[in-house]
């Protein structure tokens, strides 16, 4: 009895702990939307109400003011091609370093894990000159092709633990059937690390999306600026109107959230559930 | 396929930005302006009809990150024609690495005063390399609704400014807006009563090494900023600069000392609002107001477009240009013969009777640290009571000392 | 349909040698078990015939043509793997067939022979089943399937039984003898279960340490082991060994004395050993019988027994030998404790040199 | 055909490999190298010069690095935002992660919800740091700010502060924010570590009558280690790279006083200038840049070395 009772109080503290933590990330989300839709006004004299009305205006001052739509397209044309260069570049590489022998193979997969200790940051000045040179300033392809080489150790990293763990088995059945090694990799191989990549996809997907710095400095035509970028400087320019602000930032939010609560389901199953078994 | 895409991108923004001409020479105009972009965009199609074969792209970046995005281009190579520049420090800063054309010569500076070209001008080399575009003055703007309201007439002395202040703190209004959590605030807050403290002389002592910061005049100037702090709002210590406009705005506050650029928002905001220089010290002893060159104009030295580009850089060295800087954006213009219908500005220009360059930004803000976050520095320590008067003298003295 | 041969074949990981120098040929037709312990080689042996892995030294051959610069495919074999190796993301008919895409076959044809292999092994419910929707045997016969499809010269099997219970093992044993009748075709099969390889076999290949040990037909091995170890490893329970000397030699024979009982006259010829030498005496459980032997007689007390009604096991230990096994047929009432006297005769006894070659 | 033939025959299958692994190769290291390792050793180059602000000038070769760490004017900054990185890392690993992993076992239990729970944990994770960094600024303005509000409306006026204006204050509540960011993240590793450990262990504990505290304990917290791992190395390259929150929150400064000063916003004032801290100087930013380099990358390889070492093998 004694215990039965204890384990009922624990039970308890438990879901009190859960729910709590849930209100503290929950509620923020909560109110940032809700103030999208207040006035300053309101924000500032009534800020726990319900606003007054969900009109649409300051979501009207954003889109009117911003160029919103082409920073969402030019935000979805960098995030989906650096993922898919990612993945596919990603792929080749863990592939090589785990179902391979070869000379040197852990000289190349310390090579990749080395990428992963170095913020590239750092090295903005060089990395800007080089860019120049190769005409990729300015360029969304710039961007791309920097996101993709920033994100492969990660990805290289993801992949290569999920590969190590197919039986060698499938690979030399494949081979006896007379497949080429590219279709043992195609066919056979990859199919079963789906789970994996849409982990390492969008593990990569949100900082690359989320990413105002290298825009920053390598975007410099208003019509190529990404999301997170003209959002920083449409900030800059409202910082007065709270509720402009906010429903700047739930816009922002928005993209990212939706495609996470849809594939939320994959994603988390392939983070908790570690590997194929 | 990955090039297919790129071209499929670069073609879709080639075509939404389509010029329609075709013999044109386009300059990029970069700045870090962002709310002055509808302002530029009409005085650049002013430019434009006068220079059919010119057309300028202007491009306002994130202010905080202008310095970064503008560096980071030039070291790279490349850069917009037009370079919208700070001035002093930060304007050395880029002229001395060459990035920049010399105007002298080029570019007809006679509507401009020497003092107006110092904050422009390389000190290595005596070239001007930009053209300054207007002249910021530190004021102490003040809610004529609530000081009638309360039956108060804007202060003359320290002692009137505190009396009044006690007075508005009070009936409950919070006395000043200023907060300290943006240290730049700081500064400008100190450009508006420290000098009528350490007087008109002290700049030339200081800048020429006859005194330094521990100068009695400097550290008696730094205590009267310390007794501000029970009239600035609670929590002052957190409020930055976007607060303190909204607490302005508001009318929760009644009085924000800022630069001369605030006109325009506070009037737009509907802020019935009266400008008065900072206190004097003593009844009848002079009211100055720290005043400062903010920019110019300059030319990329590797700009493909270097004709083209002086060709606009002329087109602001003009009172027509300073007369639209004027009407558009109320600024108090640097170039001479703009003439202000705006209130406002005519009483900020004369403020400029009594005027001490504000002294951080002209003169400390040439070698690391500055001066300028030296004072920021000290001044929230002051301000916060952690440090005194004399420690934070002793602090900017031995920093700038060791600045190199 | 083909014969292999295997010309001095050796394979080198790194430093390690794990086949040495072997040399063997498996006849058309032929049912060929490589069987030994654990880490002897015989899956790298396999995987060397099939391509898997390259030779160090050494030459293949099938049907007379050197193959052992060709990749798998081009080798004309099939294998079934230990884990069946079938593609997850494949049904059954995508599994069987896969080999036939990769060739590029047309649909229809690749149908065809799908179906006729399915008919073959009862798949024909579950040809749209992922691997994943099948039982253990099920997934057994799909790998065994997608061998068959390919029509192969020769088939290699890798311990394809040992992921099944016991009673499925036997069953799978049959099938794939009948199997190997239908087909006509040239088997290798490696396993490490010597019931297996004796019941499957046509010819059993003994590997140990990268090295062959004896090859021959089961009942060649079981009754004439060439050395200690093919005899100790065929045949269960394994033979008993007593540590005896070499005390004489008479016409026709050696003498020889166990630490237990009389000495006994060995009947060989040549045997290349000499006086004194320690020589090993080996007896299978079932060769001894309860009472007097013809030759011989031991003593040992009884201390565990296992009774299955058809037979029975009986485990001695005497005073030289700590553990003694005796196998006989039927039902036999014996306790533990007792003390029991239990023969065998030399006609079907086994002796091995000091070097453990058989003395014959 | 003779026996030289099919030794050929056999190189040409390896060196068709060779080939193979090549292609696979070749595309990302080439990014990688081209994009990450070249202006990271041009970065190093950049690092052995004298620059006048932005112009390069003659090689002085570590003078760079030597001015920047021996220097007193200059190294009172570098350490009192090196140390600033120090309290980050310790202390985001001991809130957020810890954190995170009391809700990794509470999650484990598999309580009711669970889903939505995952679900929602990782939500701020997903959302960009220029949102929570504003978003947060927002809430905590002293005067406008919820936070302060919700003290107010909870009588608890005195414990309204200014909370980023504050020395005291201003760090603490920006770690705050980076943990409410990211705990989702080391929740779901830790969650999915646990998950890992074959269920017979923990219930053989159970059955031997230990606490549930016992079984985190001993049991859970040793086999997660390649979790832990993971984690440490991340929060540590994570806590040396800090830039978005302090940079978005409270500027290029490190203000009040340096108090949120970190490593990544002094090399970013050192390149670059600011208006108010004066010019930038690639030469110094760059050695400075390098001396992070090294820094991480050392210490994460011997963190990774000696985390990996504890590891227990799960049969």
């Amino acid at each position: 009895m004694e215990k039965k009772r204890n384990a009922g109080f624990e039970t308890w503290l438990m879901h009190i702990f859960l729910v709590s933590t849930a209100i503290i990330v929950l509620y923020p989300i909560f109110m940032m939307v809700m103030s999208g839709f207040k006035t300053n006004a309101e924000i500032f004299g009534s800020p726990f109400a319900m606003p007054k009305s969900f009109n649409l205006d300051n979501y009207a001052v954003i889109w009117n003011t911003t160029d919103v739509p082409r920073y969402l397209i030019n935000s979805t044309i960098v995030t989906v091609i650096s993922v898919i260069v990612l993945l596919i570049t990603g792929t080749m590489a863990a592939y090589a370093i785990s179902r391979y022998k070869f000379r040197g193979s852990i000289m190349v997969s310390l090579f990749f894990l080395a990428g992963l200790m170095l913020p590239l940051r750092l090295a903005i000045i060089p990395l800007f000159v080089q860019l120049k040179a190769m005409g990729l300033v300015d360029n969304l392809m710039g961007l791309i092709m920097i996101y993709t080489a920033m994100s492969l150790p990660s990805t290289v990293f993801i992949l290569t633990g999920f590969l190590r763990s197919l039986p060698s088995e499938l690979e030399d059945s494949a081979r006896v059937d007379g497949a080429s090694e590219l279709r043992i990799m195609v066919q056979i191989m990859v199919p079963l690390i789906t789970p994996a990549m849409v982990i390492a996809g969008i593990y990569n997907a949100v900082p690359i999306w989320n990413d105002f710095f290298f825009p920053l400095i390598f975007i410099q035509t208003p019509e190529n600026r990404t999301l997170a970028q003209g959002l920083t400087s449409f900030f800059g320019e409202y910082s007065v109107n709270f509720g402009v602000l906010y429903a700047g930032l739930t816009l922002a939010a928005l993209p990212v959230v939706a495609v996470f609560i849809l594939q939320s389901k994959r994603f988390i199953a392939g983070m908790t559930a570690g590997a194929i078994k | 396929m990955k090039n297919h895409l790129t071209k499929a991108v670069i073609a879709a923004t080639a075509l939404s930005i389509a010029a329609p001409a075709f013999a044109q020479t386009e300059l990029s105009f970069w700045s870090w302006r962002q709310e002055d972009v509808a302002a530029y965009g009409e005085i650049i199609a002013a430019f434009e009809a006068e220079n059919p074969e010119i057309s300028v792209t202007y491009t306002a970046h994130e202010a905080k990150a202008y310095n970064t995005i503008l560096t980071t281009a030039l070291a790279g190579g490349s850069g917009p024609d037009i370079i919208h520049t700070r001035a002093y420090g930060s304007l050395e800063n880029i002229s001395s690495a060459g990035y920049l054309e010399p105007l002298d010569g080029q570019v007809d500076l006679s509507l401009l005063s020497a003092d107006e070209l110092l904050g422009t001008t390389l000190r290595a080399d005596g070239h001007v390399y930009a053209v300054p575009f207007a002249s910021q003055t530190v004021v102490v703007y003040y809610n004529m609704d609530i000081f009638d309201a309360q039956g108060i007439t804007a202060p003359d002395t320290w002692d009137e400014f505190l009396a009044v202040s006690q007075q508005l703190k009070d009936a409950g209004i919070t006395p000043l807006a200023n907060g300290t959590a943006d240290g730049w605030t700081v500064e400008i807050m100190s450009g508006a009563f420290m000098p009528n403290f350490y007087g008109s002389e002290f700049f030339g002592d200081v800048t020429s090494g006859a005194t330094t910061f521990e100068d009695p005049r400097y550290v008696t100037a730094l205590g009267k900023m310390a007794e501000l702090a029970p009239f600035m709002p609670v929590g002052f210590e957190g409020v930055d600069y976007a607060t303190m406009k909204a607490l302005f705005n508001s009318g929760a506050a009644a009085m924000f000392v800022g630069g001369s650029w605030e006109i325009n928002g506070f009037r737009e905001a509907g802020v019935n609002i009266g400008m008065m220089p900072g206190p004097s010290a003593e009844a009848g002893s002079e009211r100055m107001v720290a005043t400062w060159m903010d920019g110019g104009y300059a030319v990329n030295a590797a700009s493909e477009n270097k004709e083209a580009a002086l060709a606009f850089i002329r087109f602001t060295a003009t009172t027509p240009f300073a007369q639209m800087l004027t009407d558009k954006l109320n600024n108090i213009a640097a170039v001479d013969g703009a003439m202000s219908s705006n209130p406002d500005l005519q009483q900020v220009a004369n403020f400029h009777s009594a005027a001490t360059p504000y002294i951080m930004l002209v003169a400390f803000r040439f070698d690391k640290p500055t001066g300028s976050s030296l004072l920021q520095d000290g001044l929230q320590q002051l301000m916060t009571g952690s440090k005194t008067a004399e420690e934070v003298a002793a602090d900017v003295t031995a920093g700038i000392a060791a600045a190199e | 349909m083909a014969n292999i041969e295997l010309r001095g074949v050796s394979k080198q990981f790194g430093d390690v040698k794990v086949i040495k120098n072997v040399s063997l040929t498996v006849e058309d037709n032929e049912f060929v078990v490589f069987v030994g312990p654990s880490g002897c080689g015989k899956s790298t042996l396999l995987r060397l015939i099939a391509g898997l892995e390259d030779l160090t030294k050494g030459e293949i051959h099938i049907d007379n043509a050197r193959i052992d610069h060709l990749a798998p495919a081009a080798r004309g074999l099939a294998m079934v793997f230990q884990s069946y190796a079938l593609y997850p993301h494949f049904t059954v008919a995508q599994n069987m067939g896969y080999a036939l895409r990769v060739a590029k076959e047309d649909k229809a044809s690749i149908d065809k022979k799908v179906r006729a292999a399915a008919d073959i092994l009862q798949l024909t419910d579950y040809l749209d089943r992922k691997p994943k929707a099948l039982s253990g045997g099920q997934r057994q016969r799909v790998a065994i399937g997608r061998a068959i499809v390919r029509n192969p010269k020769v088939f290699l099997f890798d311990e394809p039984l040992s992921n099944l219970d016991a009673k499925l093992r036997v069953a799978m044993r049959i099938e794939l003898t009948k199997l190997h009748r239908t087909l006509n075709a040239t088997m290798v099969y490696v396993t490490h279960d010597q019931v297996e390889a004796m019941t499957m076999a046509d010819k059993i290949v003994v590997l140990r340490d990268g090295m062959v040990e004896q090859i021959g037909a089961p009942l060649d091995l079981y009754n004439a082991p060439d050395n200690r170890f093919v005899a100790g490893f065929i045949g269960s329970p394994a033979m008993n060994f007593f540590a005896g000397k070499v005390e004489g030699f008479v016409e026709g024979g050696i003498e020889i004395s166990l630490t237990e009982g009389a000495p006994l006259t060995f009947p060989c010829t040549g045997s290349g050993l000499s006086i004194g030498d320690a020589v090993d005496f080996g007896v299978r459980p079932e060769h001894f019988c309860i009472g007097q032997g013809a030759d011989g007689t031991l003593k040992g007390e009884v201390y565990a027994v296992e009774r299955l009604g058809g037979e029975t096991y009986l485990y001695l230990s005497s005073s030289s030998q700590k553990e003694l096994v005796v196998h006989m047929s039927g039902d036999h009432q014996v306790a533990v404790g007792d003390h029991v006297e239990i023969g065998f005769s030399i006609a079907q006894s086994h002796l091995f040199g000091p070097d453990g070659q058989s003395v014959r | 055909m003779d026996d030289s033939e099919y030794t050929r025959a056999k190189r040409r299958r390896a060196r068709n490999l060779k080939l193979w692994l090549a292609f696979l190769l070749a595309p990302p290291a080439a990014i990688l190298i081209i994009f990450v390792f070249l202006p990271m050793a041009s970065a190093v180059v950049y690092s052995l010069y004298d620059w006048n602000g932005l112009v390069r000038k003659e090689f002085i070769g570590l003078d760079n690095f030597a001015d920047i760490l021996f220097n007193p004017n200059k190294n009172v900054i570098l350490f009192n935002a090196f140390g600033n990185n120090v309290k980050v890392f310790v202390t985001l690993m001991i809130v957020q992660n810890g954190i995170a992993l009391v809700l990794a076992l509470l999650l484990a239990r598999n309580p009711r919800g669970f889903r939505f729970y995952q679900v929602v944990f990782f939500l701020p994770v997903i959302l960009s740091t220029v949102i929570i960094g504003f978003q947060w600024k927002m809430f905590l303005n002293p005067i406008f700010g919820l936070v302060n509000k919700a003290l107010h409306y909870a009588g608890l006026s005195e414990w309204a502060l200014p909370w980023l204006g504050l020395p005291e204050t201003a760090l603490p509540s920006m770690l705050l924010v980076n943990s409410w960011h990211w705990f989702g993240f080391p929740t779901l590793v830790f969650l999915a570590a646990i998950h890992r450990i074959p269920k017979d262990f923990i219930e053989a504990a159970r059955l031997d009558g230990a606490s549930e505290w016992r079984i985190a304990r001993e049991i859970i917290w040793p086999l997660i280690a390649p979790a832990v791992t993971i984690i440490v190395v991340l929060t540590f390259i994570g806590s040396f790279n800090w830039f978005e929150i302090p940079y978005i929150m409270n500027g290029l400064e490190g203000s009040p006083q340096g108090s949120t000063d970190m490593l990544g916003l002094l090399f970013y004032r050192t390149a670059f200038g600011s208006v108010s801290a004066g010019g930038s100087d690639f030469g110094s930013g760059s050695a400075l840049a390098v001396l992070m380099f090294i820094f991480i990358f050392i210490f994460s390889i011997i963190a990774t070395k000696y985390l990996t070492s504890r590891e227990v093998e799960m049969s």
